[in-house]
């Protein structure tokens, strides 16, 4: 049996690159250091592996690159989505490809965190990198995100636990609140949990804003939180050390979305006067990130990118796939290391069965179900190494640790533009 | 092989100013001669010079992307289409990384350091560097306000922190140390700053003026290539002249370069008394050789200023109440980002402005003063050309000296500075100077074994016109661009030092590192994997 | 020529260019829009001693900008400064004290002077400014701005336009007595107010103490015009005839010289009653203005 | 609020986190994402019992999942994402991308009990 | 005058800002029919999507359903745009000056990032009406839209300067973040009127409900209303005699921002 040290995990934003996974042949027997999540996505890869086939016919993987590249070169308006579960050089071919084909593209930030990107983009934000909060903070607030069990390890590598240069106790030097809408397993790790009710974010944030300028409110209460918790909170961030506001999708996805995420960065902004206090996202669904930033630094745009112009345009609400699709005006599509049928909402997945689908996935989905193509890869990070973007933007080498029989993301994808580059110009 | 026939030629570091000379091109380098088969370039009406080398530009990293990330508004400014060749890409500003290396290479240059790298970030600032096309890069280390330099000086450990240093240039893949606000960014994450060299740096028992002595004479004795390259305290603060010239005073002896000078060379106590003390830094350089500086010359429009002096952005955050971008980087920097526009009107935007030409015109020997706009802070380097034209065109310059706000006539000395810039000169400014504080030896020049990076450009009255219209750009000697038109797409090679490994010196740092920081130690280092292509320039100690 | 028997000298009025506005006084009724334009036109008979001239042109017979009864109130000035400030001075401290009173401008200016801009700080950082724009149909854009005043709001607008017009149209009236020269002259004024665009900015719209340009004093830039002055008439060159004891002088202030050509028409033929014996005209012998108002060519 | 409205959470688990590797249409995943957690005063209340079935409807879709009792505050539901979620979800993303997925208004009935 | 009559009706959407009186007005006929328009990735003329008629004008009347077609009179400064029919994104979008007029409806970001002219709409209008593309926080400066039916998500955020009416409903963050300018909504509002806004006017004549962060000042008929009513009575748009006597109930905010805004409420 062999160890593998130092192993990067791709399920969430966290991206732990301790891990320690013990292989035989193409087969993983033990995953150390690990979350729940993150072992589960190491000893089961092999699990639900994806077959190749067009129209449910199992063929090459030859094949399905050259049906691809025959429906992505026809296309007038297609869309390219997922990119968050593959690294870094697979989502640069993706950015490439979309280019090349004048194509729209998307990524599971669209259904996750584009809220915050859009609220970031309007106002900026108090940031750091991970390291910064276990070294320094001694305030950790929560904010709609359930670390607990979407991001297992944020609490002992980064945030609660851990030891750190400037908070020596580690989680006796902290203390940590949660506030949601419902009492989640994070809860057990806050001293203080604040209820609020559900799509009141937006005033209760707002709310802090005022009261942190000194204005008085005429009301008893926000969001179901009496005025007096609140202002006790926020005694607790103007006197902390270094603050640290963590948010999630219980911001991005209730009323008020981009708002609610302006919202705390606003307060988080405002309460610089007194402290430093940042604000960050729990980000990530695998390497989310990644596909953000390589697009970023490519077109300049982190998510709904649209190149049918030849060159980039940026719009959410235009260029996101579920407006896309539910507007029913992309004529194909190419999902990749992403189920967009089983997240998208019904109405709008179902434009995908309508049109050419092409999947590129290790794994069976929802979306390998309907898809016209499907083609099979090797799982990033775990079959194929390369490179990946932590919640923070910190930049960590992805392993491969286990052979897999079929071609990378990146691989797939570099011989797909190379077929479409050459029908296109076969065409001209 | 190719030669180059007919053109004027200026060529400072060879001593050649614009006579017409031949240059013979071999397997990307300049040799003495070719045989008569090679190709021709007839270069009769043009200038041929060396690729432009840019010593300090912020295109790629961390704080670069969360600046793209920002701006949506500012990419829709400036949209760059694919072609058959190229990509396409955007920015006005922040040019996205394909866009940037063609904008670099529409202008004749061939060659650019990012100035501000975190050493988390290096790896970051490599990949992207991959999707910067066209020109040779390279990237400086900021390691002013890193924990690990801080408590070796502590603890009066100089050799641990030169040994780190070496240690980190490597893993980082680093061209040359950076400083930024030594001891303020540390403090700034505390949302503290220091207000000059002697101030203690919160929970570290050292100065700024220890830092920078420090790390200077480590840079010495790495025997690294280019000088110290400082971002020095209190930038953008008036009244900073002076601690401007403590710095260059603390580091006597030693070889620095202070980068974009011009926002640091305020008089003034406050922003009603702001002026410029341009003349007071120039007259300190011009007795002083052991200095190099690039200018940082502002631009009147939008810009995204972006720096690893995160509690000077929050001080500009708070003057313009534009949006504000902030990350404090573990154990190492950080960086903050605002939008700002520079405005003709606004005096003080005026005489930051007058600041950047006196440093340009009043620095006597022009080894010791570099093209910069501090891109994008100053103003995106597509106004290079701008600036060209203000400092070889007395007349151009009085017309803008009179458009902008009027205290730059009456309160700055620019108005009676009648010197003119010669191609000679700007050749200094733009390539040759830069390739020589960087200790680029192949590079800036076209004498027997230098890189054929070469570009020529038109003999046009109109300075502006002329530099921003090449009508070839050679890329170690082939034609990347002929007449505004990209013929290939490039990938030009990153530039890193490679000093001797000192492997038992590694497990001296690994416990710390491992305690604090919050990525693996094997996983830190950048592998020589991550490039499309590299050039390691070797150092002995 | 003779109207009524009233002889009509062969004359002309001499008057001057000067900078005019027409200000539209708006209120919860009527009467408290003529209060503030009473207010407003107080102590503006003359630019010699008051700043400036001004009067009630009338109650505004369109729909006014906010639907509510308004006045319109016609302020001349020298020039364009002394217009501007003039119309700060006297909105600021007769309209905007005016209980429910709004203020807007009602002339298409040549030229355009920042009014309510300079009113607004009155507000003490609380004013608020509203635009209305305008890129409708190329018309104008409007900005207003409100002020906070203990009963609501003071709205006023941000520019009013000025434009050249004619100051010092006028005509003499002498009568037998007193008398029967005021009842003349009223009526004159009673007829002419019925034109528009024109004021009268003496007191009830007629002047007895009719002035011409200098004195025996350094001091003084203007005296009495001595010679139409009954009781020195023997004294000084007159120009009071035989019989006539009393004269009276109507002076017009006019957006346009025909406003002020129409108005001394129709006023001159309501002076003409029995007991009157001539009509005339002061003038500097054309030297002072640009405009010659001949009585006869007006009353042909 | 009607006694049959609700509003719909939906979120991560840690089981639906570790099933989905096992595959979309393990029994595991889809148990994971086809159960709601109600609190028991509402359970009480629509006569519902642990592992009844119930009919969730929204303005955009319906589903028949299964309920089960947790201490979520009353007149909310809590359901981990899968399929079902994305079928009462609907398309307007209000011009950002995003659509309503969180804090959905939902109607509850006992399923069989209306037929 | 220009007519253009769209041909067929497209799924995929065509990106048209050649369809501008700035652009028009000095082309030819067979100028015009060349003019680009983008038709997903694929390059199309405009004769082929439109039939053309006219040449040389700024005053243009489009005809179809225009409910794919994006970006018409993009930036225009002038001239004359009327449609008959939907249409899709963008349409005035930065426009300087000019007018628009629309019996149909429109999509999303109407007028958006306007520094001038005038739009109208008979029917309903998408989200973001006068609004903001991402990043920017100087919207829409001037100008004047008036939606007769309902609009969405949006109205108003981020305006500098300007007047947008609705007469039908709005969705949620009518005038958010706001820096000035004066919204009318005629029919309900949704969630979170005025969030953030630091100056402007925001009118409504339902009852609506706000924020903790404004609070009730007084309740009086504000002047400068009527001011308004008079130009919309101008324009066609009948006010209900109360609206003009009013009271309105004034709440000034949002006070977690500069507070210096305004929400009047009528009253009656």
């Amino acid at each position: 049996m062999e160890k593998i040290s130092d192993v990067t995990c791709l399920f969430c934003g966290v991206t732990c690159d301790d891990l320690e996974v013990f292989v035989e042949g193409d087969t993983i027997k033990e995953v150390k250091n690990a979350c729940i999540l993150g072992k589960a996505t190491f000893m089961n890869h092999k699990a639900d592996v994806a077959i190749p086939r067009i129209k449910g016919k199992e063929t090459s993987i030859e094949a399905c690159i050259e049906a691809s590249a025959e429906i992505l070169s026809q296309s007038h308006f297609p869309l390219i989505y997922g990119l968050a579960s593959t690294e870094c050089n697979a989502q640069r071919k993706a950015i490439e490809l979309a280019d090349l084909i004048g194509a729209s593209i998307d990524t599971t930030s669209s259904v996750c965190h584009s809220p915050s990107l859009q609220a970031i983009q309007t106002v900026g934000d108090s940031t750091c990198t991970l390291g910064e909060i276990k070294n320094r903070a001694d305030l950790l607030v929560f904010w709609g995100c359930n670390p607990a069990e979407a991001h297992p390890r944020h609490f002992t590598r980064y945030s609660v636990t851990p030891k750190g240069y400037f908070v020596p106790r580690g989680k006796k030097d902290r203390q940590v609140i949660l506030v949601d809408v419902r009492k989640t397993p994070s809860a057990k790790a806050a001293d203080q949990f604040i209820q609020i009710r559900p799509g009141s974010d937006y005033e209760v944030l707002t709310a802090m804003r005022a009261l942190l300028k000194g204005e008085e409110l005429e009301v008893e209460e926000v969001g179901g939180v009496p005025i007096s918790t609140l202002k006790s909170l926020l005694e607790k961030l103007k006197t902390c050390k270094f603050g640290s506001i963590h948010w999630g999708m219980g911001l991005t996805m209730s009323r008020g979305k981009h708002m609610n995420v302006m919202a705390l960065l606003l307060l988080a902004r405002d309460l610089n006067r007194f402290t430093k206090v940042v604000a960050s996202p729990m980000r990530g669904h695998g390497n989310v990130v990644g596909i953000a930033t390589v697009l970023t630094w490519q077109t300049g745009y982190p998510f709904a990118v649209n190149l049918s112009r030849g060159f980039p345009q940026y719009n959410p609400g235009e260029f996101s796939s579920v407006d896309l699709l539910a507007r029913r005006e992309a004529d194909a599509a190419l999902i990749i290391a992403a189920d967009a049928f089983a997240n998208f909402p019904r109405a709008a997945a179902e434009h995908l069965s309508r049109i050419p689908t092409i999947a590129i996935d290790a794994k069976e989905s929802m979306t390998t179900k309907i898809a016209t193509v499907v083609i099979p890869t090797a799982q990033a990070g775990i079959s194929a190494p390369g490179l990946a973007y932590r919640m923070d933007h910190i930049p960590i080498p992805v392993k491969k640790v286990v052979d897999s029989p079929y071609p990378s993301d990146q691989e797939v994808l570099k011989r797909i533009i190379e077929k479409v580059r050459s029908k296109l110009q076969n065409r001209v | 092989m190719l030669k180059i026939i007919n053109g004027e030629v200026y060529d400072p570091l060879n001593g050649i100013n614009g006579g017409i000379k031949e240059i013979c091109i071999r397997d990307g380098k300049i040799v003495d001669e070719v045989p008569n088969t090679a190709k021709i370039i007839d270069a009769s009406n043009l200038v041929v010079m060396p690729g432009g080398i840019d010593i300090h530009s912020h295109i790629s990293g961390l704080k670069v992307n969360a600046g793209r990330g920002l701006r949506p508004e500012d990419h829709r400014r400036m949209v760059i289409p694919k072609t058959r060749i190229t990509r396409s890409g955007t920015g006005y500003t922040i040019p996205s990384t394909f866009a940037t290396g063609y904008l670099y290479t529409k202008l004749g240059y061939t060659t650019v350091m990012e100035a501000a790298v975190p050493p988390i970030g290096a790896r970051h600032t490599h990949e992207e560097l991959n999707d910067t096309p066209m020109i040779d890069k390279g990237c400086y280390i900021v390691l002013g306000n890193n924990e690990f330099i801080l408590r070796y000086l502590q603890k009066g450990e100089y050799e641990k922190a030169r040994d780190y240093t070496a240690w980190l240039l490597n893993a980082t893949k680093g061209y040359a140390i950076k400083i930024v606000n030594p001891g303020g960014v540390e403090n700034w994450k505390y949302g503290q700053d220091v207000s000059g060299l002697d101030d203690k740096v919160n929970h570290f028992d050292v100065t700024p003026r220890q830092i920078l002595t420090a790390l200077a004479q480590i840079n010495q004795d790495l025997h690294l290539p280019h000088g110290v390259h400082i971002h020095c305290n209190n930038l953008g603060v008036p009244g900073n002249y002076r601690t401007t010239l403590e710095t260059l005073h603390a580091l006597e002896g030693k070889r620095v370069h202070l980068t974009h000078v011009q926002f640091h060379s305020y008089g003034g106590e406050n922003w009603s008394g702001f002026a410029s003390k341009a003349p007071e830094i120039a007259e300190y350089l011009n007795q002083h050789p052991h200095a190099t500086i690039d200018v940082g010359q502002i631009i009147f429009g939008d810009t995204t200023t972006m720096t690893a002096d995160g509690p000077w952005q929050y001080r500009l955050h708070k003057i313009s109440e534009k949006k504000w971008y902030n990350s404090d980087v573990e154990l190492e920097s950080g960086c903050g980002i605002v939008p700002y526009v520079y405005k003709e009107k606004n005096f003080v935007n005026a005489i930051q402005w007058a600041i950047g030409l006196e440093l340009f015109l009043l620095i006597k020997n022009p080894w010791q003063v570099f093209m910069s706009t501090d891109h994008p802070n100053g103003g995106p380097f597509i106004f290079y050309p701008y600036i060209i034209r203000l400092l070889m065109d007395k007349n151009f310059r009085d017309e803008m000296t009179k458009r902008v706000h009027k205290r730059v006539l009456k309160d700055t000395v620019l108005p009676h500075i009648t010197r003119e810039y010669s191609l000679y000169e700007i050749a200094i400014i733009t390539r040759a100077g830069p390739a020589k504080a960087l200790g680029l030896t192949h590079k800036g020049h076209l004498g027997v074994g230098a890189d054929a990076d070469i570009v020529l450009y038109p003999k046009l009255e109109n300075k502006e016109e002329m530099f921003e219209r090449p009508v070839y750009v050679l890329k170690e000697g082939e034609v990347i661009l002929q007449e505004g038109q990209i013929l290939k797409d490039w990938t030009g090679k990153t530039i890193f030092v490679e000093l001797p490994e000192n492997k038992a010196f590694q497990n001296e740092i690994r416990d710390d590192f491992e305690k604090y920081y919050t990525v693996e130690f094997s996983n830190y280092p950048t592998g020589l994997e991550t490039f499309a292509r590299y050039e390691s320039v070797k150092v002995s100690i | 020529m003779e109207i009524n028997g009233v002889f009509i000298e062969d004359t002309y009025a001499e008057a001057f260019t000067m900078q005019a506005s027409r200000v539209l006084i708006t209120a919860l009724n009527e009467k408290w829009a003529l209060e503030a334009a009473r207010s407003m036109t107080g102590f503006a008979t003359s630019v010699i001693g008051c700043g400036g001239e001004a009067g009630i042109e009338g109650i505004e017979t369109q729909e006014t900008p906010d639907g509510r009864p308004g006045v319109n109130v016609l302020l001349f000035g020298t020039s364009k400064k002394n217009l501007q400030g003039q119309l700060i001075q006297r909105i600021g401290q007769s309209v905007m004290t005016s209980p429910t009173s709004a203020c807007f401008n009602n002339l298409e200016g040549e030229e355009w002077v920042s009014v309510g801009g300079k009113l607004r700080f009155f507000g003490d950082g609380f004013q608020i400014s509203k635009v209305i724009d305008a890129a409708i149909n190329g018309h104008r854009e409007r900005r207003f701005w409100r002020i906070p005043v203990m009963d609501g709001e003071f709205l006023v607008e941000d520019k009013f336009g000025i434009k050249s017009a004619v100051g010092g149209g006028n005509f003499f009236i002498m009568g037998e007595q007193v008398e029967i020269t005021l009842e003349a002259a009223e009526r004159a004024v009673d007829a002419m107010k019925k034109i528009s665009g024109v004021i009268m900015p003496f007191p009830g719209g007629i002047v007895r103490s009719g002035s011409k340009v200098g004195s025996k004093y350094k001091f003084l830039i203007a005296s009495s015009n001595t010679a139409f002055c009954p009781t020195i008439r023997k004294q000084v060159p007159s120009q009071v005839p035989d019989g006539v004891n009393s004269v009276l002088e109507i002076v017009i202030d006019g957006m346009t010289p025909e406003a002020i050509e129409a108005a001394m028409k129709v006023g001159i033929q309501a002076a003409c009653i029995p007991g009157i014996k001539k009509i005339s005209a002061g003038n500097y012998g054309g030297k002072l203005g640009k405009y010659h108002f001949y009585l006869r060519k007006i009353l042909e | 609020m009607s006694q049959s409205k609700f509003i719909l959470i939906t979120g991560r688990t840690t089981k639906q986190g570790t099933t989905i590797h096992v595959g979309k249409e393990s029994p595991e995943f889809v148990e994971e994402t086809s159960t709601v957690e109600m609190n028991e005063a509402d359970m009480k209340r629509k006569n519902l019992q642990d592992g009844d079935l119930i009919l969730v409807k929204s303005e955009y879709g319906r589903a028949i999942l299964k309920c089960k009792k947790s201490d979520i505050p009353e007149g909310l539901i809590f359901l981990a994402y899968g399929l079902p979620v994305s079928s009462l979800i609907g398309t307007d993303t209000q011009s950002i991308g995003m659509p309503d997925s969180k804090g959905l208004e939902v109607e509850i009935e006992k399923y069989g009990e209306n037929k | 005058m220009i007519l253009l009559k769209l041909k067929e009706k497209y799924d995929i959407p065509i990106e048209a800002e050649v369809i501008s009186p700035d652009i028009f007005f000095d082309k030819t006929h067979t100028e015009l029919c060349g003019l680009p328009l983008y038709y997903g990735n694929k390059e199309k003329k405009l004769g082929e999507v439109f039939e053309v008629e006219g040449e040389k004008s700024d005053q243009i009347y489009l005809e179809g359903d225009l409910s794919k077609i994006k970006k018409i009179g993009f930036g225009m400064s002038r001239g004359k745009i009327s449609i008959k029919g939907n249409v899709g994104l963008h349409l005035g979008a930065f426009m300087k000056g000019g007018e628009i007029f629309v019996e149909g409806d429109v999509d999303s970001w109407v007028g958006a990032e306007m520094t001038g002219g005038f739009i109208r709409i008979k029917g309903n209008a998408g989200n973001r009406v006068g609004g903001i593309y991402r990043g920017t926080t100087v919207g829409m400066n001037r100008g004047t839209i008036i939606v007769e039916g309902n609009a969405g998500y949006e109205v108003g955020s981020f305006m500098r300067r300007g007047l947008i009416v609705i007469l039908g409903n709005v969705g949620d963050f009518t005038g958010s973040y706001m820096i000035a300018g004066t919204i009318f909504v005629f029919g309900t509002l949704g969630a979170r009127t005025g969030a953030g806004m630091r100056r402007g006017t925001i009118v409504t004549f339902n009852p609506v409900s706000l924020l903790p962060t404004f609070k009730y000042d007084t309740t009086y008929t504000p002047d400068f209303l009527r001011v308004y009513f008079h130009f919309l009575k101008k324009q066609g748009i009948s006010i209900k005699e109360e609206y003009l006597k009013g009271p309105y109930r004034r709440y000034h905010g949002d006070i977690s921002e500069l507070g210096k805004g305004e929400i009047l409420e009528f009253a009656a």
